[in-house]
């Protein structure tokens, strides 16, 4: 058919369908364009032109057609592009709209579609059985991964990856409402008018362009006395208009979690052919809801028979669907095989349309009478108690076998399609999830709702409620509210049947498939059981039925079927496999959403940074923090730069942003006491004006944390943690003050970011910070080392320490956090007047470690003790409690022999060790060895004029003088075992 | 040497942030001073004596007098902010010590910054991160909590029907931003 | 993701505002200096792991800052009740309790076992 | 048992299949056995091979409450690795992954060890320091493991994205190509179906509601759904569920149990070569010989035994795993589950002797299991058999709990399992 002029398929019907004739898009199926009507599917555009070939299964690479009109398509996965990077494997043509230039692809194919070279698979069939891969590739053991295992790669998988990063980006979403409703056909339509009129918030998803589920493929029913279509699409208006109502389309509910929380995924642009700029091309949305009504309908099944996989054989209600919704037929001479009066329907409407209806097998002996009656007023040649027992044609079928029940005279019948319908599968995938609990319906043959248990309510398809009036009124109940509706259909439907149809049965090698992507048939399960798996979940992963793309939507019934036949056991026995998240596969971009680039992790800045940034400063993460880690000059490498600023520390001075050390304000009463608890030193004689440093340990008696107390009035202290502790610091005291000791009157806030924190590190420090500083002496008498005092630095209200991590005369200048840079700028201003340099965290590293001061984290790893890191002095021998007293006396941490920090100096003072080298005591014993210890820290340290380290090393400190070995790859590295002060052993310096 | 007596200029971290969308209006708000106060219940009132405002004891809300605005963020704890003035520490800590009763009150003028979101896309900005029901009902004109944006932690204030004030730390601040510079795009739409 | 009643903020909040702080209900040891290295791994290592009803502490860390408790069915994820820090461990009425043992047969056999649907 | 094979397949081809054999069966329990183990995980069934195989122990029931494989053995993302730091854990990871190279064949059943290399990508000085240290310990122990260099690891796994202008660049790796994958359920059906041929009783559907003691306090065996079966000897190894079936017998052990989540994307065409961990932004991820993109979550910060957990923790993972491969953002994710992990409070697995004569326990594997389930199995057959561990699992005892003498795994590597 054409319409102003461009061919929109010649199997389209005038007259028939709901699209615009006047809007046609243009698009490219591996290669070949073709033109689709707005609002078509990717399937039913094809559909349109005749085009039912469209990918090749997984395993055996067969030709394979359009199965279905909806998300449960397991066969016509394609390859959809709009540009290089915008290229989405395994999209399922009857869910994706085509767009305007369209690039369209099928998948696991090679060289084509016509002419596939993994198509030998399928001759090879009798040897690849379910699961034969577990009995051999197993020789020789090497050729498994070189081998057996890239062929089998290279044949397995479908689509192709994307290569280039995915250009597009999306949305997130949370909210809240009182009803969810999932699915927008006849129920979930009426019980969102039903709960919208209470006046509750209400958010109504449906996974299609529009609102209707079923009704899309219906023709004949009435709803308050319209087409049942159109009156979706008026409700859906109305629904839409109300201040308390979300309506979605294009949006899935693909995870039911816990207390009420659901994850839906809108499509916004996948269908436009130019999408704006600002728009996501997927939102995800992470809904509350008080209330959850699952509408989600019922799902088709496929008749399972030999040969039941060739392309143009499709569920009754898809052809319907093309036929009603998109004025596509799905052939010219169509047979149908039913165990169900639905498909029925679909052969009048297609009859009705002007298409060849070549007969209807029935494997029933009694169809329903009504539809038996209007087959033969249409004249159309019903064969009840008959069966399709095979069909032939090799890209698309061209016949089917008829024989009847029980007999054996066949004949072949001439088809371009066959339409088949088992009857109908609750999709009761959401109720799953939501951990509701299953009961088989006898009768009905299908798993329904039974045990809640959330707030949740099944009604319509999905609970198994076929009767249209009763559909609605327990909709309306659903809602809450109470509106009157009436609707009517021509039809009342009867029968279904699961499992293998007649001649597929145990005794046959045909390949009769449930699980179409997967290529499982029957004899698939039926060799599962025999093998011994006996267990619902152990046939599911033999023979990886239900385990494709699709997730069993229509095979998992069909399999549980035969498992239950074979095994002689009723269905409920054997049991269904776990419905998981998420309904239909998702996107990553949409479960990620904002979480990208800048905005996957926060990147914690100084107030400084962009001035350190300026000075050429190059920077390392350290938490989320990034921390100048050195300050190149021109033509400097980092190694250069270090031993310049380690040199003019001790020389002059160095500025260092020493800012992203965790701050906690301890303030109250009983702030002494409480300290005392939660570090191992004793607080109480710490006068106010004066500092300590602290170490924390746990319950378990291991060093958790360390760092400078200053007291600043008796009922306030400034306490600060590593850089990486702070929170956990914070958390670890609040957890104890509030559970372990309430009865303090103390509180704890963090101030880690009111401050900036400028230290100033050296011989000139005093000199340098002297003129900015009023408010306190600073001199040495005044002001000695491990004082603090709050007084003003250039006019702001400042905390000046005076400490160092360096072994030199320092300060370190907290002022509130705005002012940090302008503070910054005229100390190092005046500090570069006098020598001094810009430091990073690597010198502070050096600087320290020269000094034998440990970093938390690094020396230690959780394992160590205050006395294994040569602390013990700092563990109050006096006080009867602190959080890690016990711990500490347990025998394996008091026993003799620990590992514990000491000094190591290489033999050749050139030698850098390793951070991470392991320490023997014999470099020749035989692998593997015994291991003494770790080096913790090394650096060449330029004031030493050679190499420095810290290890961790059994029985450390009895071993000082010992020479041991650090055996490297290439070479055994032999080293002096002392102790850990490398620079100033006095210790002169720090007085200034 | 004469002590230089140069008064320090304040570089405000998100100085130079602007962002929106047809339906959300994003600005950095004015610099403030706030304290962290914490006191017992019985204390409550010597300090709302003290500040020149009632401190809110029921959940999730704030009360607002003289400039001051003070947050409920625990049964123990208040977020008070005074827009008054940019000078640091000072006088909300003085109120706070005039008091006399036992407290903690801890200057964070500077650790936190904040982020003004207004117009008819405010909420659904916000919620493109924040998982709180920021409906009138359940979050009304004054309600505040602290709370989650994506990956970092707010305090979150309502001004008006269609206006929030953000508090975040200053570290977090450019990512607190960023993110709802796109959850305003996507509210626009 | 839970949903979880905070009983300071009296209000339902999303998970994401709390983080999980163990076992409710083990008080440290008053002498604790003085007890013996079994009553030390007891206290310090030995929890229940119920499966079932549990008896757990949260804090609202992205929200009051609250450390609190919960009686919670391990088994279904339902919480059952939430008290303030401080407070006795609470008994569960024997209905809510009966419940949650109920859901315990029904609910938790949906994946492990995976067959038997009623 | 019928020796599989590609002659075996052929012939069967032939018949349309009819002619294979149930891999176990499916008897009725015994009034009494030798040993039970509890838990036919791939641990407890392999346990129960080892016993028979190694031990001449052949009256032996593994009893499962649901199917077999169905816990954490089939629920895993099945990497396969052994460079750990300390001694104890050194020795039980390096004999697994010994046993895993030569498995199939032991076996006769293909479980597709595949060591296509596991690396793990450090981001940081600290990573990198720690890093080093688990190589220089590695190679010290004779197990490998090496350092690359960002451009190496992108040569090693091309989709990496070590640009320096990523939120967390690399800045290197720690690879040991032993490692890799196995097929989880080939891993319980090869140990069931080799345990089987040897006597070894597969009882499932049967749940332990009690272990039944003497008047000494020894172990007399069993009480189950399906009635008392005695056993003189009783291994426990029901991973999430350990502490809930040592508590039948009094035994408290240190252990939380957590949903640990997992998920899967739809199958692709080959992209992915290797095994990637990084533990700086929470991911781990390798390709599946079907083609899906198989993605360990982390674990949900609650005690729970609901297998199922929140969607924030794969989302969590699933930024990070796109930060460091972008390539993947627009790969859909066709399913997530979850499973129950037991965790002590070093991270490390607690295999030895209880106080109560006669019952023995194999738990506390946490997040990595799998791995360690040849060895872990054989192990645990030699404890069951000689009632003392043996020297390779020694240190994995309970008593470490009281001495302190911890294997922290956890606060020495900051590295995840």
């Amino acid at each position: 058919m054409s319409v102003s002029g461009k061919n929109i398929g010649a199997f389209r019907i005038k007259g028939a369908g709901r699209l615009t004739p006047a809007r046609t898009a243009r698009f490219t199926f591996d290669g070949k364009t073709y033109t689709a009507m707005e609002g078509d599917t990717v399937a039913s555009a094809l559909l349109a032109h005749g085009v039912h070939l469209v990918g090749r299964s997984f395993k055996y690479h067969r030709p394979r057609g359009i199965l279905s009109a909806g998300a449960e398509e397991p066969n016509a996965l394609i390859d959809v592009s709009r540009d290089a990077a915008r290229r989405q494997p395994n999209v399922r043509a009857t869910v994706q709209e085509v767009f305007d230039g369209a690039k369209i692809s099928s998948q696991n194919r090679w060289p084509s579609l016509k002419f596939d070279v993994g198509g030998f698979n399928d001759l090879l069939s009798p040897f690849f059985a379910a699961g034969f891969y577990y009995k051999t590739f197993m020789w020789p053991k090497e050729a498994w991964m070189k081998v057996y295992e890239p062929f089998i790669r290279r044949a397995a998988g479908l689509g192709v990856a994307p290569t280039e990063e995915d250009p597009d980006h999306y949305a997130n979403r949370y909210a809240h409402c009182d009803v969810l409703i999932a699915g927008a056909g006849v129920a979930g339509l009426t019980a969102a008018l039903s709960a919208a009129a209470t006046g509750a918030s209400v958010i109504l998803v449906d996974e299609q362009p529009e609102v209707g589920g079923a009704l899309h493929a219906d023709s004949a029913t009435t709803i308050d006395g319209q087409n049942g279509y159109e009156w979706a699409q008026a409700a859906a208006a109305k629904l839409k208009a109300m201040p308390n109502v979300t309506v979605l389309t294009r949006t899935t509910v693909f995870g039911y979690y816990n207390h009420g929380f659901l994850g839906l995924a809108e499509r916004v642009t996948d269908h436009l052919a130019r999408p704006g700029k600002s728009s996501p091309r997927e939102r995800l949305w992470q809904v509350r809801a008080s209330r959850v009504v699952l509408a989600t309908g019922s799902i088709e099944r496929h008749m399972v028979f030999s040969n039941n996989d060739r392309p143009g054989i499709m569920l009754a209600s898809a052809a319907r669907t093309f036929l009603n919704h998109h004025g596509v037929a799905v052939g010219r001479k169509v047979g149908v095989y039913t165990a169900h009066d639905s498909a029925y329907e679909a052969a009048f409407d297609l009859k009705r349309a002007g298409v060849s209806i070549a007969a209807i097998v029935d494997c029933r002996a009694e169809p329903g009478e009504a539809v038996l009656a209007e087959a033969r007023s249409l004249g159309i040649d019903v064969l009840t108690g008959h069966s399709v027992t095979d069909t032939f044609g090799r890209l698309r079928i061209s016949s089917m076998t008829v024989v009847r029940n029980g007999g054996s005279n066949a004949r072949k019948i001439k088809v371009d399609a066959l339409i088949v319908s088992a009857g109908w599968t609750p999709s009761v995938h959401l109720f799953s999830q939501s951990r509701g609990k299953l009961r088989f319906d006898e009768k009905g043959q299908r798993f329904l709702p039974d045990i809640y248990a959330q707030d949740c309510v099944s009604i319509g398809g999905c609970n198994g409620t076929d009767d249209l009036a009763e559909l609605i009124d327990e909709a309306i109940v659903a809602g809450g509210g109470s509106i009157a509706l009436a609707g009517e259909n021509r039809f009342e439907w009867t029968g279904g049947m699961i499992g293998a149809a007649e001649g597929a049965g145990p005794d046959t090698v045909v390949k009769a498939f449930i699980d179409f992507q997967h290529d499982v048939t029957a004899k698939d399960i039926r060799l599962a059981v025999r093998e011994g798996m006996h267990s619902i979940e152990h046939i599911k992963r033999f023979t990886t039925n239900g385990m494709a793309s699709d997730q069993g939507k229509l095979s998992n019934m069909h399999g549980l079927a035969i498992a239950a036949e074979v095994l002689d056991r009723p269905i409920p026995q054997v049991g269904l496999t776990t419905f998981r998240a998420p309904y239909t596969p998702v996107t990553y971009g949409t479960l990620v959403n904002h979480s990208r680039g800048d905005l996957f992790d926060p990147a914690r800045k100084t107030p400084m940074h962009a001035l350190e940034a300026a000075e050429g400063a190059e920077f390392e993460d350290v938490g989320n923090w990034k921390r100048a880690w050195y300050f190149p000059k021109r033509g400097e490498d980092m190694a250069t730069a270090v031993n310049r600023e380690c040199r003019t520390v001790r020389e002059a001075a160095g500025v260092f942003d020493a800012s992203t050390l965790g701050k906690i304000e301890v303030v109250g009463p009983d702030a002494a006491q409480f300290l005392n608890l939660l570090y191992t030193n004793a607080w109480d004689a710490l006068k106010p004006g004066k500092c300590r440093y602290g170490i924390m340990t746990r319950e378990d008696g291991f060093v958790y944390d360390d760092g400078v107390v200053g007291r600043l009035a008796e009922d306030r202290f400034h306490v600060t943690t590593t850089t990486g502790g702070a929170p956990r610091v914070l958390h670890h005291m609040e957890d104890y003050l509030q559970t372990e000791f309430p009865h303090l009157k103390v509180w704890l806030t963090s101030t880690t970011e009111q401050w900036a924190v400028i230290a100033v590190q050296g011989p000139k420090a005093r000199e340098i910070i002297q003129p900015f500083v009023e408010g306190v002496d600073i001199s040495n008498e005044a002001f000695p080392h491990m004082s603090v005092a709050e007084c003003t630095v250039m006019g702001v209200p400042a905390r000046l320490f005076r400490v160092s991590f360096t072994g030199e005369l320092g300060f370190e200048v907290n002022v509130p956090a705005d002012y940090g840079p302008a503070v910054w700028k005229a100390i190092w201003e005046r500090a570069e007047s006098m020598g001094a340099c810009l430091y990073g965290t690597e010198t502070m590293h050096v600087l320290r470690a020269e000094k034998g001061y440990i970093i938390v984290g690094q020396d230690t790893d959780g394992t160590v003790t205050p006395d294994d890191a040569g602390l013990s002095w700092a563990v109050s021998k006096k006080k009867t409690d602190f959080v890690g007293i016990r711990g500490l006396k347990r025998p394996d941490l008091a026993r003799d022999g620990r590992k514990q920090l000491v000094g190591l100096l290489t033999n050749k003072p050139s030698d850098v060790l390793e951070e991470g080298a392991q320490i023997v005591a014999d470099p020749n014993q035989p692998k593997p060895m015994t291991m003494l210890g770790h080096v913790t820290s090394s650096y060449w340290s330029e004031n030493c004029g050679r190499s420095i380290a810290i290890a961790l090393v059994a029985g450390g400190r009895a071993r000082i003088g010992q020479t041991l070995y650090v055996p490297m790859k290439d070479r055994t590295i032999a080293v002096e075992v002392t102790d850990m002060v490398f620079f100033d052993k006095e210790g002169g310096r720090i007085n200034g | 040497m004469a002590k230089s007596k140069t008064d320090a200029s304040r570089t405000l971290p998100l100085a130079g942030f602007h962002g929106g969308s047809s339906t959300v209006r994003l600005e950095a708000a004015a610099p403030a001073q706030r304290i962290s106060l914490r006191a017992s219940a019985d204390d409550v009132p010597a300090l709302s004596g003290a500040l020149g405002l009632d401190l809110p004891v029921k959940p999730k809300t704030s009360a607002t007098a003289n400039g001051r605005t003070a947050l409920w963020l625990g049964p123990d704890e208040w977020l008070v902010i005074d827009e008054g003035t940019v000078s640091p520490g000072g006088r909300l800590m003085q109120a706070a010590a005039s008091s006399g009763v036992p407290h903690s009150a801890a200057d964070v003028s500077h650790r936190n910054t904040a982020i003004l979101v207004s117009g008819p896309g405010a909420a659904r900005a916000i919620n493109a991160g924040c998982p709180q029901d920021l409906s009138l009902t359940a979050f009304p004109i004054g309600a505040c909590s602290r709370t989650v944006l994506a990956k970092v932690e707010i305090v979150l204030l309502r001004t008006a029907e269609d206006a929030f004030r953000v508090e975040v730390w200053r570290s977090f601040s450019d990512y607190a931003f960023g993110l709802l510079a796109e959850g305003a795009q996507d509210a626009a739409l | 993701m839970l949903l979880i009643h905070c009983p300071y903020c009296e209000e339902d909040r999303s998970e994401l505002e709390f983080r999980w702080a163990g076992e409710a209900h083990i008080a440290r040891p008053e002498n604790i200096a003085a007890i013996t290295d079994e009553e030390f791994a007891e206290y310090f290592f030995l929890r229940n792991n119920e499966k079932g009803l549990t008896y757990e502490r949260w804090r609202h860390i992205h929200g009051c800052g609250r450390f609190f408790n919960a009686a919670r069915d391990t088994v279904s994820d339902r919480f059952l009740m939430t008290y303030k820090a401080g407070l006795p461990k609470q008994s569960i009425p024997p209905a809510e309790e009966a419940t949650a043992v109920a859901e315990e047969k029904t609910v938790e056999t949906w994946e492990a076992t995976e067959g038997d649907a009623r | 048992m019928r020796k599989y094979s590609v002659f075996a397949i052929a012939r069967e081809a032939m018949r349309a299949h009819k002619g294979w054999e149930a891999q176990w069966t499916s008897p009725e329990p015994r009034s009494a056995y030798d040993v039970v183990i509890v838990g036919a995980g791939g641990h407890g069934l392999g346990a129960a091979y080892y016993l028979a195989k190694e031990h001449g122990i052949t009256n032996v029931a593994v009893i499962e409450k649901g199917w077999l494989g169905g816990g954490n053995t089939g629920r895993n993302t099945t990497i396969i690795r052994s460079n750990y730091l300390y001694e104890e854990s050194m020795d039980i990871y390096e004999h697994s992954l010994k046993l895993w190279e030569g498995l199939s064949q032991e076996l006769n059943y293909n479980v597709m060890y595949s060591p296509r290399g596991v690396m793990m990508l450090s981001h940081n000085v600290h990573d990198q320091q720690s890093f080093k240290r688990h190589i220089n310990a590695n190679r010290l122990y004779g197990i490998d493991n090496e350092w690359l260099t960002p451009e190496q690891a992108k040569a090693y796994c091309p989709p990496l994205d070590i640009s320096k202008t990523a939120r967390y660049p690399i800045n290197g790796a720690a690879l040991q190509r032993r490692g890799g994958t196995a097929r989880h359920d080939a891993v319980a059906w090869g140990y069931a179906r080799a345990a089987a041929d040897r006597g070894v009783h597969i009882i499932q559907n049967c749940e332990v509601t009690g272990i039944r003691r003497g008047p000494n306090g020894e172990v007399q065996g069993v009480e189950t759904n399906r009635g008392f079966i005695g056993a003189k000897k009783v291994g426990v190894s029901a991973a999430g569920h350990s502490s809930v079936v040592m508590e039948m017998a009094g035994v408290r052990v240190p252990l939380h149990s957590t949903p640990l989540q997992a998920l899967v994307s739809e199958p692709l065409k080959p992209i992915f070569p290797c095994v990637v961990m990084s533990n700086t932004v929470h991911a781990y991820i390798s390709q599946s010989d079907k083609g899906e993109l198989v993605i360990g979550a982390g674990t949900d910060q609650y005690n729970s035994y609901s297998q199922t957990g929140g969607l924030q923790i794969i989302t969590h993972t699933l930024d990070a795993i796109c930060e460091l491969f972008p390539i993947f953002r627009r790969v859909k994710m066709m399913r997530q589950w979850g499973g129950i992990t037991d965790n002590t409070p070093d991270r490390s697995p607690i295999q030895g002797v209880t106080p109560v004569p006669g019952l023995f326990v194999n738990c506390g594997w946490g997040t990595g299991g799998f791995k360690a389930t040849p060895g872990s199995a054989n192990l645990f057959a030699h404890l069951i058999a000689r009632g003392e561990p043996h020297r390779l699992a020694a240190g994995l005892n309970l008593d470490r709990f009281r001495t302190g003498r911890l294997i922290d795994e956890a606060a020495a590597a900051a590295v995840a399992h």
